[in-house]
């Protein structure tokens, strides 16, 4: 099978013609809108690479991970180390954060496959791990502790190009993110497409009928954890360049490992394009809530004192529970199915 | 020679209740070999030791002259050894070709060859009309000539088939009986079957044993067996009510 | 570290991991029986604690008094939420529930948020700092209060499961749901009536905890984590292991700050937690799974 | 059939999905009469009981119960009405104790009244419940479980009893022991389907019989006539 | 708005409607008319675990623009954000404003928000004054953009231990051993640092016996508050912030610990919300914190507004560095006469400022932008209010020391 059949060969000419609209827009955005708006992309393109990585975990091998800031924070938290204190570039950071992350990730599927901890406790397994390395790294002095770990930043970061020490300007990071979101698209098609693929999506569906059909469950199971862990290790070191700042609270906190399921979830969990949909509709819809609330302030509607900071969260929570109720297989696959952007199984090849 | 697969004085209780004790059986290659009795005897334990899914508690399962005893399941289909399961498994959100794909990526490097490999296999079973259907929708006798087909995938040298005839009405029995002798005939494939459908197994089986409450009661040619005082007993429920 | 501050702390472990073991009864008893994973349960806890404040400030209500008013509150709100929502993605994957409930549980806080405002906001009751000397053992009178109150609500609720029709209705349906079905059981209603029960638990939780605790909207998550790791501990579903498991949290983190440094305590929850989902999933008094 | 029918089963469809498991089904049971239905594993025989019992709602077709129209009730007011069922593995409720089991099964509205009068019934008929009233029913033997599963359908006074395969997973005495109970209270006037795969015994048990093959019934008779049948004795009995 | 009248296209749903969505949520101040006033940056904490010392903070910026003017200085105009006490929203909220055109920033409080403004601020050329946050590389890092006139950590530490020494003097009684407490957040770790280091220059009369950090989200401080009275210290010294002040005041009292006294340097022990809420039991705790020096003119006026606008409420350290603050930046506006960013930074290079509000000469930074010369007061809560009682130009009071026992407050 060729790359491009195994890649693409799914959609229809339809299919095709949306994703290529949608990457040349996103090419194009920068130049487009304000800069403001660019980073709300940048952060969009972040969580929907964080949405990829984490829906291998639950999508592909079955696991719900509700603790995968642990691997984002070990990313980001082995590069900025690296490059702060011993001047490392993120390019070869990268490598020791992904090391590191895909043991973690082999360790937590290892206890949780042999010793058969699965669906809501594997999840809380996950969350105990991140927990305890959040605490532990707020005890950690030469990782800053909880008075942070500060990557240097100047002025000339502002308009600067370096990829190798990731020191640029905002623009750099967009493109990083972006091209960082479409491979990890193709990387995840690619595995989807292959023998791994097929092992993966029939453990999930039946893991005693793979077996019996010669699959080695475990080790599957093992593979899909580690690349899910390594991925979001490379989201990690992103996230530490792109901030240049990390506490543990905020790297390794439960709400970073709850915001990067959302958008899968929403989108669609176990499809390729259901994370990169999903944050595309849900940061924006939380930008739309704080312009609303805004809005109503300015507009003397309510009073600049009454307490709003509540009002955007309520309305958000309200909309993704409504999403749940109504599309509880995520809205990808409906609009999928709606516009007819892939193709029937007959007409594949 | 030895027997290709032989199974000697395996056993299996759960919690107390002895599902299977000391069963001893040999089957030779390219044999067909039945296994009878009533539900509840022991027949789908006693698959479920051979396949892996179990450990035996006592006795040992020998294979193409290796101890497979206690292997999990994935180590014994690379022994060997094919199996569908009584009550079907299908893989349900995956599409039938690419259920018995799954198989054939067994015996097959690549994805390529092995859709291919699988689309003979459905073809074989009479399912390629129905290969881009997901399985979660097909009929029952559909999903269990997927079960078949998916099993025959992995490239086999024996096929535990359990209660595939179930569910299917006369003429589809006599096709899957002609099919399965014609996997013997032409791929030298030993099958052993569990069956309650006695047209098929009075058809196909060189060799029936039979088992009552996890024991084996009766052994050789299928219409010696039949007639066999303990079978009868066995099935009619002897002076009950 | 002398006698007199450990045999101290121990002591204040106890009492509070009763009320910790308290709270999460609530979880236990909704997912024993519904085997839903209720993420919201902090924030339900949360909003019991809100609602005895609100009750203190209008009537003086002592939250040791408002808890049958408040357990009933939350009764009504825990049964309205399982037959209205929480019902319709009862077939969904584990995923699709952990989303519903922490959505709900994001409205929640922010609804508490904008109606009560960030900050902590507590009780001050006339022996709110009064204590009693025994030997070498202080114990502080809210704690002590506290802790007895929970343990009469818990004996409440131990009681109604193992002596009322209606709780052992419960308990088959928790144990099996087609032999409820079976015997005709309106397993709908009764999965209301627990989702009730285990909210109403939460909300005189959150009474009593109001006693010790100052609330804000922002408690609700660290709550939740707490109340999961003193269910797990004891074993999901198991009544007494919630309580049991409660206790050996709160002496844990009680002999853990005093032994080597308070803001370690919380690892040594964690770590526990990981322990015992290694060496026994089901819990300490649960059952293994079928 | 020799009684006014008191369960009629009429167009009877059931899909999982996309999948058929009832095609069409229709049956006759009479007040007081054993009705077997026999078939192979997956013919649909679970399927049918779980159907008239509401705990899977039929695409198609009516279930009339002593004239009413039940298909599509939930269980629980199915049940109210005096259908019971003794299901398949038994279902009993392995974490209560024995007395706690008949508790439960006393709670439906039409046997909450008579429940202490109902208990003593049971553990007349189950002289062994009573013994071990305070144990915890998942620690008994097979045989026990199936006594409580039958005591605990007493207690809400059926009229219809259906039994899925009572016999299954039990020794060969208690299996006789259990058709004996059975017989009993079909003596006592409790009306009875039984679903066996223990096809001879519950083709001699029963008055009439349906035979279920991939989701229709394909052949009915009475039960002897059954037993004769060459078509049955080839599937069915082996021979 | 846009978005809820132009409805994207079916077909264009996945490339079009994702770019209504996102160009939707454009904030409205963009491309809003400059006008000559100078727009500032008010950044705080004002949700979260911080949420009422941001709104502490908040209302002394809230003074600023009038009372300024009539001082006067320039046209000012506030454009609020709220870090929400997260410094990942603080960085965010950064560039909001920064989008929203504010010529320069201030804020925010806590020192890991700070930072994060901070780097955005440097990468986008926009100066900012921060009021308060005494974590030392943020003067250290060699920020171009960025100005403090807020002691570091160290400078408060030193300060601390001047005031304690005159303290002890004064009052003939010292405590020969002490317990450091402090919570473990940035601002508590960094000053706890400071302090262990700094200690043996200067002599004390006692030692630190134990060390103890706790969770800034804990929920019940009985066991910390048990360790401390286990270590038998004589005094003990908090790094606390709000909440945890009021717990840990509590948990004292109810498990009879008496200590000679309570030091803090930091906030919490010393707001209006702690003396509310404790009352009595609040009094006597002396706070070692930078502070407004009462006899200085633009805090008299101060204080008079603070009076107008919220009667009841006395000035603090929040009020006094981010007034102080607004100060600053109108005093540099004046000075460069334009909005112009490099302007401005220019003009703030070259502040000399004497008439201020807080203790110390005045201001005037020097060339990592820091203000050396910034002091700390001791104060002390009496009656519910904070008096000062060192150093001695800047006394209001005499000290209550050793404090009055929990069990013989009237």
């Amino acid at each position: 099978m060729s790359l491009y059949t195994r890649l693409l060969g799914d959609l229809t000419g339809r299919g095709l013609a949306a994703l290529a609209g949608f990457v040349v827009l996103l090419v194009a955005l920068p130049s487009l809108v304000s800069s403001y708006i660019a980073t709300v992309a940048t952060i969009v393109l972040y969580l929907a690479f964080l949405g990829q990585a984490w829906n291998l975990m639950l999508g592909i091998a079955g696991l719900l991970s509700i603790g995968h800031a642990l691997f984002v924070g070990i990313g980001a938290y082995a590069s900025a180390y690296l490059f702060a204190i011993h001047g490392v570039p993120p390019l070869l950071g990268v490598l020791a954060g992904v090391a590191i992350a895909v043991a973690a990730g082999a360790l937590i599927g290892y206890l949780g496959f042999r010793f058969a901890i699965g669906g809501v406790y594997f999840a809380l397994l996950t969350i105990a791990f991140a927990e305890f390395t959040r605490i532990m790294v707020d005890h950690a002095k030469f990782l800053g502790g909880t008075e942070g770990l500060f990557l240097p930043v100047s002025a000339a970061s502002r308009h600067g190009f370096d990829l190798l020490n990731l020191r640029g300007s905002p623009e750099m990071f967009y493109y990083l993110i972006l091209a960082l979101a479409l491979a990890a698209l193709a990387l995840c098609r690619w595995l989807l497409t292959g023998r791994t693929g097929y092992y993966w999506r029939a453990i999930r569906d039946n893991p005693a009928a793979a077996q019996a059909l010669g699959v080695d469950v475990f080790r599957y199971r093992m593979y899909a954890a580690m690349i899910s862990a390594g991925m979001a290790a490379v989201g990690g070191v992103f996230y530490a360049f792109f901030y240049n700042n990390l506490f543990p609270e905020q790297v390794f906190g439960i709400e970073r490992s709850i915001e990067l399921t959302l958008a899968p979830i929403v989108g669609g969990v176990g499809t390729l394009f259901g994370p990169i949909f999903g944050a595309f509709v849900l940061t924006p819809l939380g930008e739309l809530f704080t312009a609303g609330v805004e809005w109503l302030q300015t507009s003397g509607a309510i009073g600049r004192h009454v307490k709003v900071d509540g009002v955007k969260p309520l309305f958000w929570g309200i909309a993704v529970a409504a999403i749940v109720l109504l599309r509880p297989r995520g809205i990808w696959p409906w609009i999928c199915d709606r516009l007819g952007l892939v193709k029937p199984p007959s007409e594949r090849s | 020679m030895a027997p290709l697969l032989q199974v000697e004085g395996v056993a299996k209780s759960f919690r107390g209740l002895r599902a299977v004790s000391d069963v001893s059986f040999a089957v030779e290659a390219k044999e067909i070999f039945g296994i009878i009795g009533p539900n509840g005897a022991g027949k789908t334990t006693l698959f479920n030791m051979i396949a892996g899914a179990f450990r035996p508690d006592r006795g040992q399962v020998q294979f193409d002259g290796r101890d497979i005893t206690g292997f999990r399941p994935d180590k014994v289909c690379d022994a060997g050894i094919g199996r569908t399961f009584q009550i079907v498994q299908p893989f349900a959100e995956l599409t039938v070709l690419e259920n018995v794909t799954v198989g054939a990526l067994h015996a097959h490097r690549e994805v390529a060859a092995a859709r291919l490999a699988a689309a003979d296999c459905l073809d074989l079973l009479e399912l390629g009309h129905r290969r881009h259907m997901h399985a979660s929708n097909l009929t029952l006798p559909d999903r269990k000539r997927l079960e078949v087909a998916r099993a025959l995938a992995t490239g086999p040298k024996l096929i535990l088939l359990d209660e595939v005839m179930a569910g299917l009405r006369p003429t589809e029995t006599d096709r899957m009986v002609v099919i399965l002798q014609r996997l013997r005939a032409e791929a030298g494939l030993t099958i052993v079957l569990i069956e309650h459908v006695m047209r098929a197994v009075m058809a196909l089986s060189d060799r029936v044993m039979v088992l009552h409450h996890g024991e084996k009661i009766a052994e050789g040619k299928p219409e010696a067996v039949v007639r066999d005082p303990a079978v009868l007993t066995s099935y009619l429920g002897g002076a009950a009510v | 570290m002398d006698v007199e501050t450990l045999a101290n702390a121990l002591v204040a472990g106890i009492l509070t991991g009763m009320v910790y073991g308290l709270s999460a009864l609530g979880l236990s008893v909704i997912f024993g029986v519904i085997r839903i994973v209720n993420f919201a349960h902090g924030e339900l806890l949360v909003i019991g604690m809100f609602a005895a404040l609100v009750l203190f400030r209008w009537l003086g209500l002592d939250p040791l008094l408002s808890v049958p008013l408040v357990a009933a509150l939350l009764f009504v709100f825990g049964y309205l939420l399982q037959s209205l929502v929480i019902r319709r993605v009862a077939h969904l994957a584990d995923h699709m529930q952990f989303l519903l409930l922490a959505a709900i549980a994001i409205a929640m806080v922010s609804g508490c948020l904008i109606v009560f405002g960030p900050d902590p906001q507590g009780v001050q009751l006339d022996y709110a700092l009064d204590s009693f000397a025994v030997g070498l053992l202080v114990i502080d009178k809210t704690r002590l209060y506290a802790a007895i109150a929970a343990v009469l609500v818990a004996g409440l609720l131990l009681a109604f499961f193992k002596y009322a029709t209606v709780g052992r209705a419960i308990r088959a349906c928790a144990d099996n749901y087609l032999g409820a079905q079976v015997v005709g059981l309106n397993v709908g209603r009764l999965y209301a009536l627990t989702f009730g029960i285990g909210s109403a638990c939460i909300g005189a939780a959150g009474c009593i905890i109001l006693l010790l605790v100052d609330v804000h909207p922002y408690l609700a998550p660290g709550y939740t984590l707490l109340a999961f790791i003193v269910v797990i501990i004891g074993g999901m579903g198991s009544l007494f292991g919630a309580l049991l498991g409660g206790v050996l949290i709160g002496v844990a983190e009680a002999m853990a700050a005093v032994v080597i440094q308070p803001s370690l305590k919380t690892a040594f929850s964690f770590a526990l937690l990981i322990v015992v989902l290694l060496l026994r999933p089901q819990g300490l008094l649960g059952k293994a799974p079928h | 059939m020799s009684a006014a029918p008191i369960l009629e089963v009429r167009d009877l469809d059931l899909f999982y999905g996309d999948a058929a498991a009832l095609e069409d089904v229709a049956l006759d049971v009479g007040a007081g009469e054993i009705v077997a239905i026999i078939g192979a594993n997956g013919a649909g025989k679970s399927s049918l009981i779980r159907t008239i019992h509401g705990i899977e709602k039929p695409r198609r077709g009516r279930i009339l119960f002593k004239g009413q129209d039940i298909a599509g009730w939930p269980s629980h007011r199915v049940a109210d009405l005096g259908i019971g069922q003794v299901a398949e593995g038994r279902q009993i409720f392995a974490g209560l104790t024995v007395e706690e089991n008949l508790d439960v099964g006393g709670f439906l509205p039409r046997g909450r009244a008579t429940r202490a009068r109902n208990r003593d019934r049971v553990y007349a008929l189950f002289p062994r419940l009573a013994e071990r009233r305070g144990q915890h029913a998942g620690t008994m033997s097979g045989g026990e479980q199936q006594m409580l599963a039958i005591g605990r359908c007493l207690m809400g006074e059926p009229e219809l009893i259906m039994f899925d395969e009572p016999s299954l997973g039990l020794a060969p005495a208690i299996v006789q022991e259990v058709f004996g109970i059975i017989e009993q209270l079909n003596r006592d006037g409790i009306t009875v389907i039984l679903v066996e795969q223990n096809v001879a015994v519950s083709l001699k048990l029963a008055g009439r019989a349906y035979v279920l093959e991939n989701g229709r019934i394909v052949l009915s008779g009475t039960g002897q006539e059954l037993l004769d049948h060459e078509g049955v004795r080839q599937a069915y009995l082996g021979m | 708005m846009e978005l809820a009248t132009s409805r994207p296209r079916r077909r264009a749903v996945l490339a079009g409607g994702v770019a209504a969505l996102v160009a939707g949520a454009a904030p409205f101040n963009i491309g809003r008319a400059q006008g000559s006033k100078l727009k500032v940056g008010v950044l705080l904490p004002k949700s979260g675990l911080q949420a009422q010392i941001g709104i502490d903070c908040q209302r002394a910026a809230d003074l600023a623009p009038a009372l300024l003017k009539s001082k006067g200085f320039g046209d000012m105009e506030l454009v609020l954000g709220d870090t929400e006490t997260n410094p990942q929203i603080a960085r965010a909220q950064a560039e909001k404003l920064i989008d929203q055109g504010i010529h320069v920033l201030t804020g925010c409080f806590d020192s890991g928000q700070t930072l994060a403004a901070a780097q955005v601020c440097e990468q986008k050329g926009i100066p900012f004054v921060v009021n308060i946050a005494a974590v030392p590389s943020l003067t250290e890092q060699g920020f171009k953009t960025v100005f403090r006139n807020f002691p570091t950590g160290p400078m408060i530490a030193t300060d601390a231990f001047l005031l304690q020494k005159e303290m002890y003097a004064a009052t003939g009684k010292a405590p020969k051993t002490v317990v450091l407490m402090h919570v473990n957040d940035t601002f508590g770790t960094s000053q706890a640092d400071a302090i262990t280091k700094l200690i043996d220059k200067f002599d004390m009369p006692y030692k630190i016996v134990e060390r103890i950090s706790y969770d800034p989200a804990a929920r019940d401080l009985s066991a910390e508050v048990r360790k401390g009275k286990g270590t038998n210290a004589e005094a003990v010294w908090f790094i606390s912030r709000l909440n945890d002040a009021i717990l840990m005041t509590r948990e004292m009292i109810k498990q009879r610990w008496e200590p000679m006294g309570i030091i803090s340097s930091g906030p919490g022990w010393y707001e209006g919300q702690y003396m509310q809420a404790l009352g009595k039991h609040g009094d006597d705790v002396v706070s070692l914190v930078p502070w407004y020096d009462p006899n200085k003119p633009m805090s008299k006026a101060l204080v008079a507004a603070m009076q107008k606008a919220h009667a009841g409420l006395t000035v603090n350290t929040n009020h006094a560095h981010t007034f102080e603050a607004m100060l600053i930046i109108a005093d540099a506006y004046k000075r460069a006469g334009a909005t112009d960013a490099a302007k401005l930074i220019a003009a703030l290079e070259k502040t000399d400022i004497k008439d201020n509000v807080t203790v110390g000469p005045g201001v005037k930074f020097d060339e990592k932008h820091q203000n050396p010369k910034t002091r700390c007061s001791a104060v002390q809560n009496r009656g519910g209010k904070n008096l000062a009682i060192f150093p001695a130009e800047a006394a209001e009071t005499k000290p209550v020391w050793p404090m009055t026992p929990w069990s013989k407050r009237a």
